[in-house]
């Protein structure tokens, strides 16, 4: 899938207020934290993770131009995707192939939600423990609760106006967790909004916590060609990214 | 065995290693800059730059169509007076690590490629390349300035006069005689030639019926373009004898060995970092010294 | 989902298929050319002949590099009065299968065009396409008649003089503007065109430092050419209303969706034969109608 | 190695008076029977068929302009080759996948005979029995006796001065074998002059036994392109061939 390919929409899940899940009539082989370009023909085309590969699922919020264009389609309409491209999350090896049980976190703020179920999905199958803490603005922002209390993880709800879970923002639930030191995790996985993501990798970096950050920029060609997704010091999102194991703003 | 005039020397410089990064290729900031020149470019050139700034188009602008890329980014820069602070900020990182900066410019018209010569030599680049793959917008058919002898030689002769470094003029395939071409720019005044930009192409989706980059027409480059690169290198340096940056489709140190056997001088790099990664040019290098290990 | 146009008309040729066996593909016999005919091709183009027979090149004269093929057989023909004869046993061979023959003709100057012009006449084909990629040898550069508007137009205009049969041009995509040639031979008498005939190109041996084929410079076809022969067609439609015979890099059924979504009225498909076999053109058509079931 | 591959020579073993077998420093993942393109730059390129893959192994006889400048070759200096191209022999399935031992004959002339000898090994190997019919115009110029004795197959020889085995040519000794039907093979495999393949295929039909016949003609492009290397009626002795299961001189 270099080029767009045209894949029927087969499914559509209402997730909140503003967020649609897309199940096409395809599947893909990629890691949790790729991303495909997704093209409209005459409107644009933008990156969206990958909330899911078998079947090809992208979980998107109506946000703007081309996210409310395809908030408008029907099952059944099509839809171009190119990829996997960039670098997804690296995942510690599976206990079944002799690696030791990790005790992760994945930390999800807004639609960052998304590509975090597919993540913590791979985690359990490989024999891991996971620990799930997400936030948004209000309860109607949040995402995939219910897939995430299906999965049977360790579920922390953080929304800015206390409507559900912990009033304030994911960082907060970290920090509290965090003070007990019998629960520092190995590994922290996150996606979301800049100052989230900074946020916790200030907060790992002050607890030695190996820490993974999937960053978002404005993408082009979405090739590593053009320069127009750089963050901090000439990383390039789209190809050294969007998962960087650093943050990419203070290297 | 046979192996190419393998020299580290263009111009009056002397360079790390043969490989330059193209125009157009993370040439977008002083730190990626930077960073190809720490991973093997020998030389950097800038992404091309004109009097205005111009957003570039819409999405999508490139792709791989899996015999190599194509893209119609568009030219987008911030125009030359911004341009000005971005190579200055660049020439500051190279030239501790020896490595030299190409500005490249383009135009609309003669007097634009004038005007933007003529600022961007504020930041004095080492070398400017002269972009004349794009239409001359005052000929009727929009025909690129690299498509007549004529028109070349031209933007060629009214740039040197302008600046005080040496000009690279960059030359585009899509010409019935590149070598004429090669021949009226080095009248006209270049100290080197750029060869090749990209090949003009398309690609269409079969489902919606639409061109695939939203500005239907873009540049081939990559795999597809590399034996039209080597004809292009091959004809020009058998026409005139000033250096060349062979450039087109060179993703392996086997491809710039190949490159160097056509004629070039050095060799540009531009999609192999799409193919290889920002280390593309490093990797490159490293296979050079390998294939040919009594240099 | 869109569809493209699907025609099997060409001129006033009713065709059992929009596929075309391109010119110099095992044209060379009535009886590979009948082949061809069994296996797919609504219409069969017969090799370039010129006035007086050619060997062709000393080997490699064709090559698979990978990402499309170069070729540099040289022209070779059996000159255009022997080549009455095979056209003639081959028509015998095609009219009772429905396929109308096209004989592709050359000469390195006008007055050749003519002559073989004429000769070839006698043997009545349906269409002659008359191949300007060859250089003019009165242009101190051999610039192909293909690279400027006024020389192009000059054979066309002359070839078209002497033939009753309609006539295709077949263009090449080495020129700045293929739009401007495409309107030149148009208005010069044209009654169809064929786009494209192959990049010229060249490939190196890194151990000899030899060019591979002995011609040195080649053809490119096949995939690597697709995108370029989209972008001539799609530019050639826009410009000028005659039929189109899209060639260049066409080896699927989508390969062939996509040149008649660039403005193509039928395809013309030649390296296929390699990758896919003589029944490539049957391949094509069948995957074709897969494509686009409500046809 | 769809372009020319440089390959260096390990070993020149000489076979008769003009033939020599060139061992080259690669090996091939080829079938009995295809053929590569061999290079020397500024001289010319033409067809060698495989004698063997493992390590690539070419059986030249010194004809003409070419074969001798091949034959000037020393161990050490390179040569150029393509391929595989072309068909090769269709084998009958293996014993050990199940096939039913076949009765096989190779017949070969002149340098024809060395693609029979690959063939054999690979016959033998699958669990086949085979017999080999080879001739010449004298025992100088029998190419493999040895190497064919080697493999313990059932051999004959025909030269046609008699120097060595039967006085005459290969389809005599066919004959006389055929003479007596408790003899009579399952498959007819034969490489050599055009005459003595049209001589096997007649023999062949009369006695109503499978056939392949390896065949050959002036290649340029080597890729079922230019037409150069047609044989009988369309057929394309590079992309058809250059083995095929009829008389492409009578279809
Ligand atoms: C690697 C990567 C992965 C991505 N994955 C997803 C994904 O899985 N799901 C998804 O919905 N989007 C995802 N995005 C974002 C997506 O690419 C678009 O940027 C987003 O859909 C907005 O595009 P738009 O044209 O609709 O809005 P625009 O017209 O670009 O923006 C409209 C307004 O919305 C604001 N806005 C833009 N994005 C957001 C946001 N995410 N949250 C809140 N406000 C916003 C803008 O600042 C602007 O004010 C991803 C981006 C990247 C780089
Ligand atoms: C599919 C295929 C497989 C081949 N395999 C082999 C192979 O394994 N080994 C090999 O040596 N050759 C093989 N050949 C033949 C080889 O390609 C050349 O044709 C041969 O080497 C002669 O080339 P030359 O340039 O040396 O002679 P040329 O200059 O072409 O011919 C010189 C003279 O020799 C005669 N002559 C040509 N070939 C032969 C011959 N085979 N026997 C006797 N006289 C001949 C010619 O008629 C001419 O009179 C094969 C050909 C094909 C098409
Ligand atoms: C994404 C992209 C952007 C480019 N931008 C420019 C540019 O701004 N100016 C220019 O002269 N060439 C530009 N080019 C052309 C390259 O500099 C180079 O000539 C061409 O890509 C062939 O080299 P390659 O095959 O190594 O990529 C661009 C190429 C690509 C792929
Ligand atoms: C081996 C070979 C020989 C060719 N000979 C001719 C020729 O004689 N005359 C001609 O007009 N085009 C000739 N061509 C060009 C083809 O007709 C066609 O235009 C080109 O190959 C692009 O189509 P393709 O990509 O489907 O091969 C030749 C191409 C090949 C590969
Ligand atoms: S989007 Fe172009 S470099 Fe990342
Ligand atoms: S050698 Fe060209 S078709 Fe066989």
């Amino acid at each position: 899938m270099s080029l767009p390919h045209a894949l029927k929409i087969t499914d559509i899940k209402i997730e909140n207020g503003i967020t649609k899940t897309f199940v096409l009539a395809g599947s893909l082989i990629a890691e949790p934290g790729q991303f495909v370009m997704v093209w409209l023909p005459g409107i644009d085309e933008r990156p969206f993770s990958l909330a899911d590969t078998q079947p090809l699922s992208l979980t998107i919020a109506a946000v703007g131009c081309f996210s409310q264009a395809i908030h408008q389609l029907k099952i059944g309409d099509w839809l171009w995707v190119r990829g996997p491209l960039g670098k997804g999350y690296r995942l510690p090896a599976p206990v079944h192939k002799n690696g030791l049980p990790q005790r992760t976190w994945l930390i999800g703020g807004g639609y960052g939600v998304a590509p975090l179920h597919f993540l913590a999905k791979q985690l359990l199958a490989d024999g891991h423990e996971v620990s799930v803490i997400i936030g948004a603005r209000d309860a109607a922002n949040l995402l995939l609760v219910e897939a995430f209390k299906n999965l049977g993880v360790s579920l922390w709800l953080a929304t800015e106006d206390g409507s559900v879970g912990q009033l304030g923002r994911v960082t907060e639930i970290m920090v509290s967790l965090l003070s007990n030191s019998a629960n520092k995790p190995d590994l922290v996985y996150a996606c979301g909004p800049t100052g989230m993501l900074v946020a916790v990798a200030d907060l790992c970096q002050a607890h030695q916590i190996l820490f993974q950050l999937s960053w978002e920029a404005r993408m082009r060609c979405g090739l590593g060609l053009c320069g127009s997704c750089e963050v901090g010091n000439g990383w390039l999102t789209c190809l050294d990214g969007p998962v960087f194991e650093f943050n990419p703003l203070a290297l | 065995m046979i192996h190419p005039k393998l020299t580290c020397e263009f111009l009056n410089f002397k360079l790390n290693t043969p490989l330059v990064l193209a125009s157009g290729i993370i040439g977008t900031s002083a730190t990626l800059m930077s960073r190809a020149a720490e991973n093997g470019a020998g030389m950097v050139t800038a992404k091309s730059c004109s009097l205005q700034s111009r957003p570039g188009h819409p999405n999508p602008v490139a792709l791989d169509w899996g015999h190599g890329l194509i893209n119609a980014i568009g030219l987008s820069n911030p125009g030359a007076a911004e341009e000005v602070n971005l190579l200055m900020a660049t020439r500051a990182k190279l030239q501790p690590l020896g490595v030299p900066l190409i500005a490249s410019i383009f135009g609309g018209t003669i007097a634009e490629f004038v005007q933007v010569a003529q600022i961007i030599s504020r930041a004095h680049p080492d070398v400017i390349e002269v972009n004349i793959s794009c239409p001359n917008v005052s000929d009727e058919f929009g025909t690129p300035f690299s498509g007549t002898p004529e028109s070349a030689a031209t933007v060629t002769q009214a740039v040197k006069q302008v600046v005080t470094c040496p000009i690279t003029v960059k030359l585009s395939p899509n010409v019935p005689s590149i070598a004429r071409i090669a021949a009226a720019v080095k009248e006209a005044g270049a100290d080197a030639i750029t060869a090749i930009n990209t090949m003009p192409g398309m690609l269409f989706d079969v489902v919606s019926g639409q061109p695939i980059l939203s500005n239907k027409v873009g540049g081939i480059s990559g795999a597809a373009l590399k034996p039209i690169a080597l004809r292009c290198v091959y004809e020009i340096s058998k026409a005139v004898s000033i250096p060349i940056i062979g450039t087109g489709g060179v993703s392996s140190g086997q491809d710039a060995a190949e490159m160097m056997m056509a004629g070039a001088t050095v060799v540009g790099v531009g999609s192999a970092v799409y193919y290889r990664g920002v280390s593309a040019l490093q990797q490159i290098w490293e296979e050079l010294k390998c294939l040919y290990p009594m240099l």
